[in-house]
C-alpha cells in the first residue's frame, strides 16, 4: 500500500483543466472583466470631454489605467472560493511543487479574464479615438503587459486570501507594484507615435513578463504557504 | 409599379451609388441576425426534447433496475 | 498529557516505525499555552481520536501535524524521518479533511474527485461513480455542490476516502452534519483503513465506535 | 391561489396559446418584412444629401427603437414576478434580456455604420448613442447577474428587481445624457405627425419595417420563452408526454 | 414571557454603532477607500501625461471618477461580512423594518468610506493642477454625491451578495447606474469654471440624493431578502 | 410525515392555541419533492426534534418557518394567525440560530451580544457577561470572535439563548462542534426553556437528553 503519485505535469494539467471548467461554469467571470474594461473606458468621454481631438490625446493612457484596473479587480475571484471551500488547502498538501499549481492556476486565471481585455481593446481604442498609428503599440503592449499584471496581482491575492473583502486593499498592494509596467506601455505607445521603434519598448515588456514568470509563482506561493495557516 | 424602381439595372442596384459596402453590410447584418435567432430556438427545441427523452430512458431504466435489486448501496 | 501507543499492526513490514509521530510540542496562542510537552506516535493500523474541550487546540494540533501551521515547536517524524525533509513523500501519503471540505460548489461531486484525485493519483471515472454511490450520493453526481445540504457536502469529501490512495488520514471534526447512516459509513471506514494497515488521527467529539481505538487528551 | 395559478396553469396555458398563434404571426411578419425590405431597397428615392445610405435607416430606426422597449418590458415581467410570483412573467424576462442585448448591439452596429458615411466617424460621444451603449451595458448587467446567481428561484427575483431599478435609471440616463451632448437625429424627426419635412414614400415603408420588427420581436420572445418553458417544466406531465411524442 | 422591544430607533441607532466599531476594529476599511482614490488619481499624470497644463483640463474628470471606482469597490465590504457569519439573517429576522437598518448600514458606511475621500480630495485636486475656481464646485458635489454612489451601490451589493468574489459584477450592474451622477458632478463643475451658479447643479445633486435617500434602502431590502434565501 | 402533539403546558393561559403550526407545508427544490402535505403544532412547553437523513429537507424547513425562504407552498400559523399577516410580533418572540450562527468575527463576543440584544430587547452588560460565563467563555469576552476555536463561536450563539426574550427557538443542527459539556449544557438550556413554557424547534443528529421530546420525520 504504497501511493504511486501522478506526474506534476499531470496535476498542472488537471488544475488548469479546473479552472477553465469552473470559469466555464461562471461564464460572468469571463464576461466581467472585459465589460469592466468597456464601462470605465466609457466614464472618460463622459466625465473629462467627448471632444474627439481631446479624447485621443487621452486614449492610449485611459486604455492602459482603464485594462490595469480591469486586471486588478478580476484577480479578486483568483483563490478566493478556493480558500474558502478549502481546495486550497489541498493545493498546499499536494505533493507536486507549489510553484506549478499557482502557475497553473495563473495562466487559466489570465486566459480567461486578461484575454478578453486585450482582444476587445482595439474597440475601444477607436471610440476613443485614438490616433491610428497607435494601435498595434497599444495591443501589443497590453498583450506582453497584461500576463504581467496577472502575475503580480496573484502575489497581492495571495497575501490578501483570508480577508473578507479584499477588493480595494488588493489594488492599494498591487497598483503601485504594477507601475512600471503602466509606465513602460504608456512610453512604448507615446514614443511610437513619436516614430520610435515599438521593438525596444516590447523587449523591455517582454523581459517584465519573463521575470515576474519566473519569480511570481514563488512570491504567490509563500504568501499562501503564510496566510492560509 | 415597377418605373418608380429606383435603380436602372442589377448592378446599380448592388453598387447602391457607392455605399454598397454600408447599406448591404447592415442588411446582411440583419439576415444574419434574423435567421439564428429563429433558427436557434427551432434547433435548441429539439435539443431539449432529445434531451428530455433521455433523461426519461435512463430514469426509467434505473426505476427497474431498483426494482430488480441490482444495486449495490453499502 | 501524552500517549505512548503500543499496539501494533501486522499487515506492515515496517510497522516498528510509527507512521507518525511527535515529539515534545509545543504551541501557545494568544500567550495561552494550548499544549506543551506532547509525545505521541501512531502506528499503522491505528485510529487515534484526539479528545479535548472547546478551545483545547484540537484543530491547531492537527493544522500542525499536516503542516499548515507553523506557529510551534518540537518535531514532528513521518516513518521515522522528519516531516520538513521528505515533505513530497509525505504530502503523497497524507489525506487531510478539516473543517473546510475542500469541495468546490460550483463543481459537481464528479468534477471535484477528479481534480482531488489528480492530485495524488488518478482514479477512473467508474470508481468515482462507485465511490459517490457508495456514500449515498448516487443521483447527485452530477449536481453541482452548492444544491446539496451540508451533510451531503460532508458526504463528498468522505468519497475521497474511498478513492485516496493515502495511507495517513487527518480528520477534523468529520461527523458534523452527517446523519446516523453516515456516522455507521465512516466509521466503518476508518476500521477498515485501520484494518488495511493505515493510520487515522480523528478528533470529534461524538463517542467513536472503533475496535482498538487509542485516545489523546488535550487541555 | 394565485401561487397554483402560476404553478400549474400559466406556461402550459402559454405554450399552447402560443402554439396556436405562432405560425399566423410568422406569416404577418413574414408579408411585412419582404413588402418593408423591397420597398426600401427598391423603391425609396434616395435622399439628396444622405443618397442611398438613406436605406440603412430602415433597418436602423426599428431596432432602436424597439431596443427601448426592452427595460420597461422587463421592469413590468419583473413586477408581475415579484407581486404575483408568476414564473411565466419570469421566463419572458430571462428570455428578453439577451434578445435586448442582441437588438441594442445591433442597434449600435447599424447606426454606427450608418454613421461612418453621414458623419465620417463609426463613433461619437453623442447623447443617443451614449445612452443606448449604457443600456447595452445595463442589460449585459442584468443577464451576467442571473448567471452569477445560481439559485434560479433566487436569480429571477433579483433580476427583477434590477430590472425596475435598472427601468427608472434608464430615464434618468437617457435624460441626462442627452442633456450632457447631443448630436444625433433629435427624436420625432420621422414622427407620424410630423410630416411635413418627409414624403410619405419614405417614411410608409418606415413604418411598415418597423411594424415587421415588432412582430420578428414578439415571434423571437416567444420562441425563446417556449424553450425556456420546457426547460423549466421538464418534470411536468405534459412536457413528459411532449418529449416522449416527439 | 411576553417580548418588549426595542424601538426601531434604538435598533437603528445599535446597527450604526455596531458597524462603526466594526470598522474602526478593521482600520484597513477605512484607509483603503482614500488610498485608493489618491492611488487611482496618481495613475493619470503616469499613464496620460504629467504637464501641469493638460492635466488641469482632465482634473475635474480624473477626480470624479476615482472617486466613482473608489466608491464602487468600497461596497464590496458593506453586507458581505455580515452575511457570511449569519448576521444578515439576524437583521432580516428583527421585528424592525428592514429599510432602516438598511440605511443605517448605509449611513454607516458612507462615513467610513464616502467621507474620507471627499475630504481627501481638495489635495488630490491640487496634485492635479485643478483651476482654483473649481475647488469649491469639486468639494460640494463630491459631498453631495458621493451618498447617492453608495446608495445606489448598496442595490448591486444586496444583488450579488451571496456571490463569493462579485467586484466585478457589481461595478458592471452599478456603474452604469451611476452615469447620471458623474455626469451632474463634472457638468457641475465644468459650468462653473465659464461663470455659471453652482447653486442649479448643486440642487439637481440634492434632488437625486433624496431621490435615492427614499427609495435606494427599499430597493436594496428587498433585495436582500431575495439573496439571502 | 405529520405529527398531531396533544402535551401541553399548564403554565400558560393561551396554551391551547398552538405556538406555531403549519397546514398542509409543500416543498420542492431542483424538481425534487422534500415534502408535502406536513402538519404539525408545536404548543407552549414543548421541544420538537425534527429529523431525516442528510438533504431530507429539514434546514429548508426550518428557514421557510421562520420566512427566510420562500420557495414553498401552505401556510404557518403563529399563535393561530398567520405568521404573514403579524411579522413583527413573530420576528419579536424569534430566535434563530443558523447554520452561521450570526456572531460577527471581528467584534468580541461582548459586542456581538449587545448589538444582538437591541434588537429584540436591550440588557445590561452584567447579564451579557453572566450569560457568557454560563456559557463557558469566561475570559474570552473581549477576544475578537475570530481567534475562537470553532466550538467557541458556536457558544457565543448559545449565549443569546440566555438573554433572548424570545418564546419560540428555531435550532438548526446547534449541537455540530460542541464538546459534551456544552451539548450538556445546551440540552438543560433547551429543557428550562420548555418548563418556563417556551417552544423549541431543533434539528439535530444527536440523540437529544430531553424529557417529553416530540419527533417529527422528514424524507
Ligand atoms: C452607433 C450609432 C447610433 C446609435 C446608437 C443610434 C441610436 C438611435 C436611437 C436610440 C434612436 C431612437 C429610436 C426612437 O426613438 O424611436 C435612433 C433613431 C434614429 N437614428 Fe440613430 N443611432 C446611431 C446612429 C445614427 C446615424 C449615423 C444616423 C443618421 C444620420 C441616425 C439616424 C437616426 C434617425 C433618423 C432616427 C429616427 C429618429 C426618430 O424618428 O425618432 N442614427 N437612433
Ligand atoms: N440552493 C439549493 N438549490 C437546489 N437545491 C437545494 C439547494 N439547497 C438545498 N437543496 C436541496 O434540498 C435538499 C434539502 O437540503 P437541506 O439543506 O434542507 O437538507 P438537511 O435536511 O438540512 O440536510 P443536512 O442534514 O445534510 O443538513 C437537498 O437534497 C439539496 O439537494
Ligand atoms: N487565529 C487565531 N488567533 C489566535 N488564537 C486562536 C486562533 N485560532 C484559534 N485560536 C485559539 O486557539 C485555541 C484552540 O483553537 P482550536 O481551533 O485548535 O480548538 P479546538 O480544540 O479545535 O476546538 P473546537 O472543539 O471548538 O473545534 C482556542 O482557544 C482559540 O482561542
Ligand atoms: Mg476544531
Ligand atoms: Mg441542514
Amino acid at each position: 500500500m504504497s501511493a504511486v503519485t501522478t506526474t506534476t505535469g499531470a496535476a498542472f494539467i488537471a488544475t488548469l483543466r479546473r479552472d477553465l471548467l469552473i470559469a466555464y461554469k461562471k461564464k460572468h467571470d469571463v464576461v466581467n472583466p472585459f465589460m469592466f474594461f468597456l464601462i470605465v473606458a466609457t466614464l472618460f468621454p463622459i466625465g473629462i470631454s467627448p471632444e474627439p481631438e481631446r479624447l485621443g490625446e487621452i486614449a492610449a493612457g485611459v486604455l492602459w489605467i482603464a485594462a490595469l484596473l480591469a486586471a486588478m479587480l478580476s484577480m479578486d475571484s483568483l483563490y478566493r472560493s478556493d480558500f474558502e471551500d478549502g481546495s486550497l488547502e489541498q493545493l498546499l498538501l499536494s505533493p507536486h511543487p507549489l510553484y506549478f499549481m499557482v502557475l497553473a492556476k495563473n495562466i487559466a486565471h489570465w486566459l480567461v479574464s486578461g484575454l478578453p481585455v486585450v482582444l476587445v481593446s482595439p474597440l475601444i481604442a477607436y471610440m476613443l479615438n485614438l490616433p491610428d498609428e497607435a494601435y498595434l503599440a497599444v495591443f501589443l503592449t497590453l498583450l506582453i503587459g497584461t500576463p504581467v499584471l496577472s502575475l503580480l496581482g496573484s502575489i497581492g491575492v495571495a497575501l490578501t486570501v483570508g480577508l473578507g473583502s479584499r477588493g480595494l486593499i488588493l489594488a492599494v498592494i498591487t497598483l503601485p507594484m504594477s507601475v512600471p509596467v503602466l509606465i513602460a506601455g504608456t512610453m512604448a505607445v507615446q514614443q511610437t507615435l513619436n516614430g520610435a521603434p515599438l521593438l525596444g519598448y516590447l523587449a523591455i515588456l517582454g523581459a517584465l513578463l519573463l521575470g515576474s514568470l519566473a519569480l511570481a509563482p514563488l512570491a504567490s506561493a509563500a504568501a499562501l504557504r503564510i496566510t492560509v495557516n | 409599379m415597377f418605373e418608380n424602381v429606383q435603380f436602372s439595372s442589377l448592378s446599380d442596384f448592388f453598387a447602391m451609388g457607392g455605399y454598397a459596402f454600408n447599406v448591404w453590410s447592415v442588411y446582411l447584418l440583419f439576415v444574419v441576425f434574423f435567421a439564428i435567432n429563429l433558427a436557434v430556438p427551432v434547433i435548441r427545441k429539439k435539443q431539449i426534447l432529445r434531451e428530455q427523452k433521455r433523461r426519461l430512458v435512463l430514469a426509467q431504466e434505473s426505476r427497474v433496475r431498483r426494482e430488480t435489486g441490482n444495486d449495490t448501496v453499502l | 498529557m501524552s500517549v505512548a501507543t503500543t499496539a501494533e499492526s501486522e499487515s506492515l513490514a515496517n510497522s516498528k516505525i510509527p507512521v507518525l509521530a511527535a515529539r515534545d510540542l509545543y504551541c501557545e496562542r494568544d500567550d495561552r499555552v494550548l499544549f506543551q510537552h506532547l509525545n505521541f506516535e501512531l502506528n499503522a493500523g491505528q485510529v487515534l481520536q484526539i479528545q479535548g474541550s472547546n478551545g483545547s487546540g484540537k484543530t491547531t494540533l492537527l493544522r500542525i501535524l499536516c503542516g499548515l501551521n507553523d506557529g510551534y515547536q518540537g518535531s514532528i517524524f513521518w516513518q521515522g524521518v522528519e516531516v520538513t525533509e521528505q515533505a513530497e513523500q509525505f504530502y503523497a501519503d497524507l489525506l487531510y479533511i478539516g473543517h473546510r471540505v475542500g469541495v468546490s460548489k460550483v463543481l459537481t461531486p464528479l468534477e471535484n474527485l477528479r481534480w482531488s484525485s489528480t492530485l495524488q493519483q488518478r482514479v477512473d471515472d467508474a470508481v468515482i461513480y462507485q465511490a459517490l454511490c457508495d456514500v449515498g450520493l448516487r443521483g447527485f453526481e452530477e449536481s453541482q455542490c452548492f444544491t446539496l445540504s451540508a451533510g451531503q457536502q460532508q458526504r463528498v469529501s468522505l468519497a475521497r476516502l474511498l478513492i485516496s490512495p493515502a495511507r495517513l488520514w487527518i480528520l477534523d471534526e468529520p461527523f458534523t452534519t452527517l446523519d446516523t447512516t453516515g456516522v455507521d459509513l465512516l466509521e466503518r471506514l476508518l476500521q477498515q483503513h485501520a484494518d488495511k494497515g493505515g493510520a487515522v488521527l480523528v478528533t470529534t467529539h461524538h463517542s467513536l465506535q472503533v475496535p482498538d481505538l487509542q485516545r489523546l487528551s488535550l487541555g | 391561489m394565485w401561487l397554483w395559478f402560476s404553478k400549474l396553469g400559466s406556461p402550459k396555458w402559454f405554450y399552447e396559446l402560443s402554439g396556436k398563434w405562432l405560425p399566423w404571426l410568422i406569416a404577418v411578419m413574414s408579408l411585412l418584412l419582404i413588402i418593408g425590405i423591397v420597398w426600401a431597397l427598391l423603391f425609396v428615392p434616395p435622399d439628396y444629401q444622405q443618397g442611398n445610405t438613406i436605406r440603412i435607416m430602415y433597418i436602423h430606426v426599428p431596432f432602436a427603437s424597439i431596443s427601448l422597449a426592452f427595460f420597461p418590458l422587463m421592469a413590468v415581467a419583473g413586477t408581475i414576478t415579484l407581486v404575483w410570483r408568476m414564473k411565466l412573467a419570469d421566463m419572458v424576462a430571462k428570455t428578453a434580456a439577451p434578445l435586448g442585448a442582441w437588438f441594442t448591439a445591433l442597434a449600435l452596429i447599424s447606426g454606427s455604420i450608418w454613421g461612418s458615411d453621414i458623419w465620417g466617424t463609426w463613433w461619437i460621444w453623442d447623447g443617443r448613442l451614449t445612452s443606448m451603449l449604457l443600456q447595452f451595458f445595463l442589460l449585459i448587467g442584468v443577464i451576467s447577474l442571473r448567471s452569477a446567481l445560481e439559485d434560479t428561484e433566487a436569480a429571477s427575483k433579483a433580476c427583477a428587481v434590477l430590472s425596475i431599478v435598472g427601468c427608472i435609471n434608464v430615464f434618468v440616463i437617457k435624460f441626462s445624457v442627452d442633456w450632457w451632448n447631443t448630436l444625433h437625429q433629435p427624436a420625432g424627426s420621422f414622427s407620424l405627425a410630423d410630416d411635413a419635412p418627409n414624403p410619405p414614400e419614405v417614411w410608409v415603408p418606415l413604418v411598415v419595417m418597423i411594424l415587421a420588427i415588432y412582430c420578428f420581436f414578439a415571434v423571437s420572445l416567444i420562441l425563446a420563452t417556449r424553450n425556456e418553458i420546457l426547460v423549466r417544466e421538464r418534470r411536468a406531465q405534459w412536457v413528459e408526454d411532449l418529449a416522449c411524442n416527439s
